[in-house]
């Protein structure tokens, strides 16, 4: 059975991840985007280190996890300060800065 | 049963300088007085980063990989991590100036406190200052000293985040303009983590495609004429994610916006360090691992250099605040950069190399001088980085506006200054792979961009004081310091560069 | 031969007044009540030696002296050396110059006598000295040249003299531009020279221009020819020359009249074995000589301004001296004798004009003249004697060399000499005419002077001069060909003078000349000494009464055909300039700045257009390294 | 002093003399001024001693010193002088103390302390010095370039009503031809690598060096674009107008007097010898521009009312002659050319000073302003009619020696030209005479009767300005005293008046020390077809 799909499917969700932070209002929802690519991106490690017999993938997948959690904490962080202030989360609200 | 890695700690002192200071910093948060954190945390920045610069001098010359290949530890890795401690000391020093602004830092009192709210502005005006920002910036060095020497796609990509995470932070720690500063930090992050989304994809289908994620591993599974169309995709959103980093057009668009919002010496920093560091990267992926490739991104680098050039010199052209004008200034030189990038030629011979580093070292001193010389504007809000308010500086303060100069005509690249050696290396470098065209469009450009700095020029000496216009501070020592080093580098560099030329010259050569 | 003796000195003839000019000029108001007297003696002095020099030529077994003074420009192959030529030719004109250019130093010491710049007069006029005798003197066409130019400054310069007068000053820069025309003959000329010969001075050039194809030869003559007329006011350069009247009138005496505008006849001449061998060229002198003789003679009769009535006679004059000097070494001798001739009468003409003008408040306006002869009896005399020298009245001396120019153009023998003899004759007739209407107008009659005019005789200083050059009008032509001969003086120059078989005997051409000349005067006293003349000129008038008080529309051709064109091209070329070529820089910038802005609108400041720009660029991206590695 | 230390001495002095003076303080505006006339004279001092020490039968380059500078890019400190750059020294040394004599009272009312007017003025004696005596590519850009700088602040800071806008034009003009010789100058280098196994910018090995013609012809255009702007040709022009009309008198003498020689010299001493087929290939080209040049500008000057943007485009006239004498490849051309080159400095430069004076007693750059100036100020007028006879190369002046040469050394080789160029003396008389006539000639007019307009406009004071404006306000209403040249005044135009004359009768010394440079430079370039 190939390992095709697996690779398609984590596109396919990498896919998903980068419109949604395209289309996506909420600050908090885009991140989670974000966040669903970082996970096709696993996905696809797992995949290459199956196929190519390695375990490095597995073990990139894991720093992976490692640093989007890291990620999450700065991110939420910075996130609910502005929250704090403007009362809102959405992206589209934050545009003084322009052109 | 996988082995302990060989771990040669004398390669890695600069790096262990940093990071141990980073930590130490942080439990200096934890455990001393507040009153008397801030001497302690800039000491031991400053001890971090000259210490990891000294180190770096000393290891000069040193020539292998470590931790079991994943770290090179050479000539250009050295050069380079020298500069970003460097600049990084000199952003530390910049971080702890107090005597500008009334409220003794130019970083918020207490990040949480919603902005605008009573307590907000009760702090506005309390001494009190914050200190995180040193561990954290600290962090971002260690991080970007990482990356330059990252011989492995993974440790690539932790060190990007390491460098990019505090970054985010103290994007939103400016003390006034608040909403300026969080809608930064806010953009910075989510496009950030956008990017090196990409770029970690990207890793994950060059390991695919290679089942490797060394350098050298990749060079060697490398492109055989035909091309594998995962490694190509591959290296395609590896490429995005660094250029992201380097704000290279078409992936600038977060630069004039975080320039502009974050704390000046905060945009100093990244200005001068990130760039480094991200050109580092750029230059060992591409020159490493596909290095003997360079007929299939040649043509991009080519295309990306001649779009960043233009974007960045046309769109400056408009700009009113010095600050954003600054950052356009900077997609500019990131094609400028790229030119230099060019520069490499068959089997690694080419002065490209040597050249970008130095270009990168100019740019990055200028920049922090200029940055440094806004700081010193100010009106009841802060900096004064609106055009209009430099009308007639000169009239008020010559000093200022002499070195302000001096640092404008170095980022245009006016001979005897050091922008101008760094200009000629890369051109240099370019035209002798035979890309003159793309260095013609370059030196069109950068006239266009001189347009900008000179009306800087115009306004300070040509134009009459404004009314009410802007007080110049007295900068206290760590600013004096900082403008002394980076002015007198700027000249030096202009005047007699041969020193450095020949150190770059010398350590232009990747291990592996 | 190089110079010894004297002769070797003749450089000071040129160093004099210049040194006079530089005196009065740099000396300022220090030099003011004497500048004037030494100005004077310096152009005297230049005479006395001019003298000494011609005598010791004389004596000279070949008559010639070289005088080579220093290296002016050496470049390369172009070896230019300052020297001087003293030979027969320059001789007469060295001495034609200093010798009445010391009679209008004396007179202007009088006429000039209540003008506070007296003294930049007498600089310039020394200058003017100094700047001919450099053209007659010089010993390569270089040197000529800067007299060339030189002789135009001082020109100009004295014009000008009275330049709070608008007129004037217009005048003055119309001559100077005029006279460019034809400097660029000239200095073209040179080029071809050096260009063909690698020389450029006399010597060199008459020794080798016979090795020129015909067609280069012919190219320099008529260069030179352009030269000439511009100098001499000849057709089609002729319409500064009147204007220049504006100047004071020992000016006109001395410069547009005596000497500088002769300096055209002089460099033809000079070159004469340019045009010996360029027959084309040749003739055209002869059609521009012919041509001016009549333009200038019918101009002449018909203004009221005693001045312009005389320059127009001078171009006309000058017009049978070119005519002369077309005719080739026929005519040479006859054409210098008329210089000379016309040098005294003219200058004496233009004399008792001032003197008449200082009598009448500086008016110039013939129809407020008249009965004149009985208050200036000195005047009368001079101007009466130098009108019948000019109009050639028998054994005067217009009467010997006009008639020598006539029998020169006739012995050609061909259907042209008649032509040109016809023309010649004729020329004589309207001569008469229109100087005898001009004595008519002005001594006789009854008086139409303006109130508060006085007429008064002028002091010694200035009838002295005066008297001089009438004795000189009467004799010289008599001297010059029968007495003493010019011919055999300058037979070293133009070689021996050929003995044509005369075509019609000199006697019967004497008996016809002075025939026409008595109609002219019959006519004029007709048409003028007869009536009453009107104080204003009669406005309804035929055709060619009004196309002759415009000189023939000399100045309305120029004006419509060069000056107007030229400030619309002008105007125009303005226009282009700041609107497109600068234009275009400006515009370049603009749409720099317009493009910016409108870039600059893509910064939405909106994250997730930023990220789509992102994410666009990376497909491209990786499209463009797709194709790259597949294609 | 070895005869080898002149020419560093002639930077250096001026340079430290700029820091000195701009060291003062502010109130020692005195002292500042003296200092500054002090050491130009030093420098045309030395300028001098140069020459005294120059062999005319000896090397090409002379005075030679060479440090070591930039080992990796093999550049070099290199100087030393032909005769051709020892005549710019010499015109340098004149012009600068005449230039400070004349800008005495320049600065002194303006709102920027006078020291700044003068070590500007010394910082840019000492690049263009620097420029001229580079004998190492690089650093002649980089004195090229850097040469921008001191005149860009001088127009900018002391120049008249739109000196802003000027000032940047003149600046980003020359930064964009400067940039692309940066690119031909690094290809050069690049070409030296592959040719001599290092690369070099000193011109006697550039000189050396067989470029394929396809290249040359690049490397050609990215020099001579650069050199066409500062010369400048049409239609790289209009620049000059703006700039002229702007700087301050003293800079627009030193502008087009001396920086834009370096245009022309660019095409004599860069392009030709090493780009000598490219050369021959675009001159017809080049005279097309230097002939269309030569009247077009003339043409334009007439059509001016402003007297200094007027002497602006005779420059630009002017500067075609030179490029013609320059292109067409003849020794006596080209000596002509550099000739001229010094002439039109001190003629120029002496219309440009007596422009001046006149403008500072009247207040005003329109010619319609003036009027029957001469019978007020005779000596004025003098000094005027001396530089615009020199402007109009009448015998007997400087300029008909060097437009004689060129124009008769151009003939045999270029005749069609060369006649074309010939008209232009024609329009020259015309624009000369036409300006002298309107504001020396004629009845009293313009400011000469109100006397308000004696306010000088700002940075138009050039010399006695001011004092004559007091003097004119305490004058009988309704008649301007438009007082004679000042004895300081006279000072200045004594000299050139002198040299002009001088030059115009006894040229031959200069013309020794050109011609053998001129002739080394043509056989450089029929050194290679062959």
């Amino acid at each position: 059975m190939t390992l095709t799909y697996y690779l398609v499917l984590a596109a396919i969700l990498f896919t998903i991840g980068a419109v949604g932070v395209l289309v996506r209002r909420n600050a908090i929802v885009v991140f989670m985007c974000v966040e669903l690519m970082l996970n096709a991106v696993n996905l696809t490690l797992i995949t290459f280190a199956r196929s190519t017999g390695t375990v490095d993938g597995q073990i990139m997948a894991l720093f992976v996890m490692v640093v989007a959690a890291a990620e999450v904490v700065v991110g939420l962080a910075i996130i609910m300060s502005i929250y704090r202030t403007r009362r809102s989360a959405s992206v589209d609200d934050a545009n003084l800065l322009k052109y | 049963m996988i082995e302990a890695p060989d771990l040669s700690y004398a390669a890695l002192a600069p790096l262990l300088f940093v990071l141990g200071a980073a930590c130490v910093g942080v439990l200096v948060e934890a455990f001393v007085p507040r009153d008397a954190r801030q001497p302690v945390q800039v000491a031991l920045a400053l001890v971090g980063t000259v210490g990891a610069l000294v180190t770096t001098l000393l290891l000069s010359g040193t020539h292998e990989t470590t931790a079991g290949g994943a770290l090179a530890v050479d000539g250009p890795a050295l050069f380079l991590q020298a500069t970003i401690a460097g600049l990084g000391a000199l952003s530390i020093l910049l971080f702890a100036e107090r005597g500008l602004d009334p409220a003794r830092s130019a970083f918020v009192a207490s990040a949480a406190v919603p902005a605008g709210s009573p307590r907000d502005r009760e702090l506005l005006t309390a001494t009190r200052v914050q200190t995180e920002v040193y561990p954290l910036a600290s962090f971002a060095i260690g991080g970007m000293m990482l990356f330059v020497a990252a011989n492995d796609l993974l440790v690539m990509f932790v060190a990007l985040e390491v460098l990019s995470l505090p970054l985010y932070l103290i994007c939103g720690l400016a003390r006034r303009r608040r909403l300026l500063s969080q809608e930064a930090a806010v953009k910075y992050f989510l496009l950030g983590a956008f990017a090196s989304a990409f770029f970690l994809y990207g890793l994950a289908l060059v390991y695919g495609a290679t089942g490797s994620i060394r350098l050298r591993d990749i060079r060697e599974a490398g492109l055989d004429g035909g091309g594998d169309t995962l490694l190509v995709l591959g290296l395609g959103l590896l490429i995005v994610g660094l250029l992201f980093k380097a704000s290279v057009a078409p992936f600038h668009t977060w630069t004039p916006d975080v320039y502009q919002g974050a704390p000046t010496p905060v945009t100093a920093f990244m200005a001068a360090c990130t760039k480094v560091a991200a050109f580092g990267a750029i230059l060992r992926l591409l020159y490493v691992a596909f290095g003997t490739a360079e007929w299939t991104w040649r043509p991009l680098v080519y295309a990306v250099a001649i779009v960043s050039m233009v974007v960045g010199a046309v769109l400056g052209l408009t700009q009113t605040d010095l600050k954003r004008m600054l950052a356009y200034s900077s997609v500019a030189h990131a094609g400028f950069l790229l030119t230099g990038v060019l520069g490499l030629g068959a089997g690694g011979e080419g002065s490209g190399l040597a050249g970008t580093m130095i270009y990168l070292l100019v740019y990055g001193l200028t920049t922090i001088g200029v940055f440094a010389v806004l700081t010193l504007v100010r009106d009841g809000d802060g900096e004064a980085s609106h055009l209009s308010q430099w009308a007639g500086l000169a009239a008020r303060s010559p000093l200022t506006a002499a070195v302000m100069t001096l640092f404008l005509l170095a980022l245009a690249g006016i001979p005897l200054t050091a922008g101008f050696t760094g200009k000629f290396a890369v051109f240099r470098a370019a035209i002798e792979q035979g890309a003159w065209p793309l260095v013609v469009v370059a030196l069109l450009a950068s006239a266009v961009a001189a347009f900008f700095y000179l009306r800087v020029i115009v306004l300070m000496y040509f134009s009459e004081p404004v009314a009410d216009g802007p007080t110049v501070g007295v900068p206290g020592v760590p600013t004096t310091v900082v403008l002394a080093i980076t002015a007198t580098a700027t000249v030096a560099l202009g005047v007699l560069p041969g020193a450095v030329l020949d150190l770059a010259g010398q350590a232009a050569r990747f291990v592996g | 031969m190089p110079a010894e003796g004297l002769l070797a000195a003749s450089w000071l003839l040129i160093a004099l007044p210049l040194a006079g000019a530089a005196v009065l000029l740099l000396g300022g108001r220090r030099t003011d009540r004497w500048g004037h007297l030494l100005g004077t003696a310096t152009v005297v002095a230049a005479f006395v030696l001019a003298v000494a020099c011609t005598v010791q030529l004389a004596g000279l077994d070949q008559r010639s002296a070289d005088v080579e003074l220093f290296t002016f420009i050496r470049s390369g192959e172009l070896d230019v050396t300052a020297g001087l030529l003293y030979d027969p030719l320059s001789a007469i004109f060295a001495l034609l110059i200093t010798g009445v250019g010391s009679l209008i130093h004396v007179y202007s010491i009088g006429y000039m006598a209540h003008d506070p710049a007296r003294r930049r007069f007498f600089a310039y006029l020394n200058l003017f000295v100094a700047a001919m005798l450099l053209l007659v003197l010089g010993n390569s066409f270089v040197a000529l040249y800067v007299g060339w130019e030189g002789v135009g400054l001082a020109s100009y310069l004295l014009i000008a003299f009275w330049y709070t007068r608008p007129a004037a000053a217009t005048a003055a820069k119309k001559a100077f531009i005029m006279n460019r025309v034809g400097d660029v003959g000239l200095a073209i000329a040179i080029f071809v020279m050096f260009a063909q010969l690698g020389t450029t001075s006399y010597a060199g050039v008459f020794g080798s221009v016979g090795t020129l194809a015909g067609g280069t030869i012919t190219a320099i003559g008529l260069l030179l020819l352009l030269g000439a007329c511009g100098k001499s006011g000849q057709f089609p350069l002729q319409a500064w020359l009147p204007d220049a009247m504006e100047g004071p009138t020992p000016v006109s005496a001395l410069i547009h009249a005596a000497t500088m505008v002769t300096a055209g006849v002089y460099l033809i001449a000079r070159s004469a074995p340019i045009y010996d061998l360029a027959p084309t060229a040749r003739a055209v002198v002869l059609a521009i000589g012919a041509g001016t003789l009549l333009i200038g003679a019918i101009a002449g009769c018909a203004y009221d301004d005693i001045k312009k009535v005389l320059a127009y006679s001078t171009v006309s004059q000058i017009g049978y001296m070119f005519l002369a000097v077309g005719l080739g070494p026929a005519g040479y001798v006859a054409g210098l004798a008329h210089l000379l001739a016309h040098g005294f009468f003219k200058a004496g003409l233009f004399l008792g004009a001032g003197s008449v003008m200082h009598a009448m408040n500086d008016s110039v306006d013939m129809r407020r003249f008249g009965a004149l002869w009985k208050k200036l009896p000195v005047t009368f005399a001079t101007f009466g004697l130098g009108y019948l020298a000019l109009i050639g009245f028998p054994f005067l001396s217009g009467y010997f060399t006009k008639d020598a120019i006539i029998e020169a153009a006739l012995d050609r023998g061909d259907v042209w000499g008649w032509v040109l003899g016809g023309v010649a004759v004729l020329g004589a007739g309207l001569t008469a005419f229109y100087m005898t209407r001009l004595m008519l107008m002005t001594f006789f009659g009854r008086a139409r002077w303006e109130d508060g005019v006085h007429p008064h005789e002028a002091p010694t200083v200035m009838t002295a001069p005066m008297v001089v050059l009438a004795v000189g009008s009467v004799g010289a032509g008599a001297l010059l060909v029968s007495v003493f001969p010019l011919s055999g003086w300058l037979e070293p120059v133009f070689g021996e003078p050929a003995e044509a078989a005369h075509v019609v005997a000199p006697a019967v051409i004497g008996l016809v000349v002075t025939v026409v000349m008595l109609l002219g005067v019959l006519a004029a006293w007709l048409f003028v000494g007869r009536r009453e003349v009107p104080v204003t000129a009669p406005v309804r008038v035929s055709p060619v009464t009004r196309a002759a008080r415009n000189a023939l529309y000399a100045d309305t051709v120029n004006e419509s055909l060069f000056m107007r064109p030229g400030q619309w091209l002008t105007r125009a070329l303005v226009w282009l300039d700041n609107r497109g070529v600068d234009g275009a820089v400006n515009g370049l910038a603009a749409g720099l700045g317009g493009t910016s802005s409108r870039l600059a609108r893509t910064q939405t400041g909106f994250v997730r257009s930023y990220a789509m720009g992102m994410l666009g660029g990376a497909v491209l991206v990786a499209g463009a390294l797709l194709a790259v590695t597949a294609g | 002093m070895s005869a080898s230390l002149y020419l560093v001495a002639m930077i250096a002095v001026p340079a430290i003399g700029a820091a000195a003076v701009a060291a003062l303080p502010r109130e020692r505006g005195l002292l500042a001024k003296q200092v500054t006339l002090g050491v130009s004279l030093v420098v045309l001092l030395l300028a001098v001693l140069a020459t005294a020490a120059f062999d005319v039968d000896g090397d090409r380059f002379q005075l030679t010193t060479s440090v070591s500078w930039i080992p990796d890019f093999g550049a070099e400190f290199a100087l030393g002088v032909d005769g051709i750059a020892l005549v710019m020294l010499l015109l340098i040394g004149v012009l600068v103390p005449l230039v400070v004599t004349a800008s005495w009272h320049e600065a002194d009312h303006g709102p920027r302390p006078t020291r700044v007017f003068f070590a500007w003025l010394l910082l840019l004696e000492a690049m263009m010095v620097g420029v001229f005596v580079a004998t190492d590519v690089l650093l002649f850009y980089v004195f090229f370039e850097a040469m921008l700088v001191p005149m860009y602040f001088l127009i900018g800071s002391f120049g008249g009503p739109r000196r802003q806008y000027a000032a940047v034009k003149f600046f980003l003009y020359s930064l964009v031809g400067g940039l692309i010789m940066l690119a031909a100058v690094i290809g050069l280098y690049v070409v030296s690598t592959s040719q001599l196994g290092e690369g070099t910018f000193a011109f006697d090995a550039l000189r050396q060096l067989d470029i394929d013609p396809e290249v040359q012809k690049l490397l050609f255009l990215g020099f001579f674009v650069a050199f066409a702007i500062k010369a400048p040709l049409v239609p790289f022009h209009t620049w000059l107008p703006d700039s002229g009309a702007e700087a301050p008198i003293g800079g627009s003498v030193l502008l087009v007097g001396v920086l834009d020689k370096v245009g022309t010299f660019g095409f004599l001493r860069y392009c030709l010898p090493l780009f000598p087929d490219a050369s021959r290939f675009f001159a017809p080209f080049v005279l097309v521009l230097a002939v269309v040049g030569i009247l077009y500008a003339a043409l334009l000057a007439m059509g001016q009312s402003d007297m200094k943007r007027l002497v602006s485009y005779t420059s630009i006239s002017h500067f075609g002659f030179i490029a013609l004498g320059i292109f067409a490849f003849t020794t006596e051309a080209g000596t002509g050319a550099v000739l001229y080159m010094v002439n039109h400095g001190l003629a120029t430069g002496l219309l440009f000073l007596v422009v001046g004076m006149l403008i500072s007693r009247g207040g005003s750059r329109q010619i319609g302003d003036y009027g029957g100036v001469a019978a007020k100020a005779p000596l004025l007028a003098g000094a005027f009619l001396v530089a615009g006879l020199a402007s109009l190369a009448l015998p007997g002046t400087n300029s008909f020696v060097s437009e004689f040469l060129v124009l008769i050394g151009s003939f045999p080789e270029r005749p069609v030209f060369t006649v074309v160029a010939t008209v232009g003396i024609i329009l020259a008389a015309l624009y000369i005479l036409l300006m002298y006539q309107r504001t020396m000639h004629g009845p009293p007019r313009g400011v000469l009767l109100q006397q308000d307009a004696a306010e000088p406009a700002p940075g138009l004071g050039t010399g006695g300005a001011t004092a004559t404006a007091t003097a004119t306000r305490t004058a009988a209403p309704g008649t301007l005293r438009v007082l004679d040249l000042s004895r300081r005044e006279l000072v200045v135009v004594a000299p050139l008046v002198a040299l002009i004359i001088g030059l115009g009768v006894y040229p031959q010394p200069l013309l020794d020390l050109i011609e053998p440079a001129v002739s080394a430079t043509m056989s450089d370039l029929g050194g290679t077809d062959r």
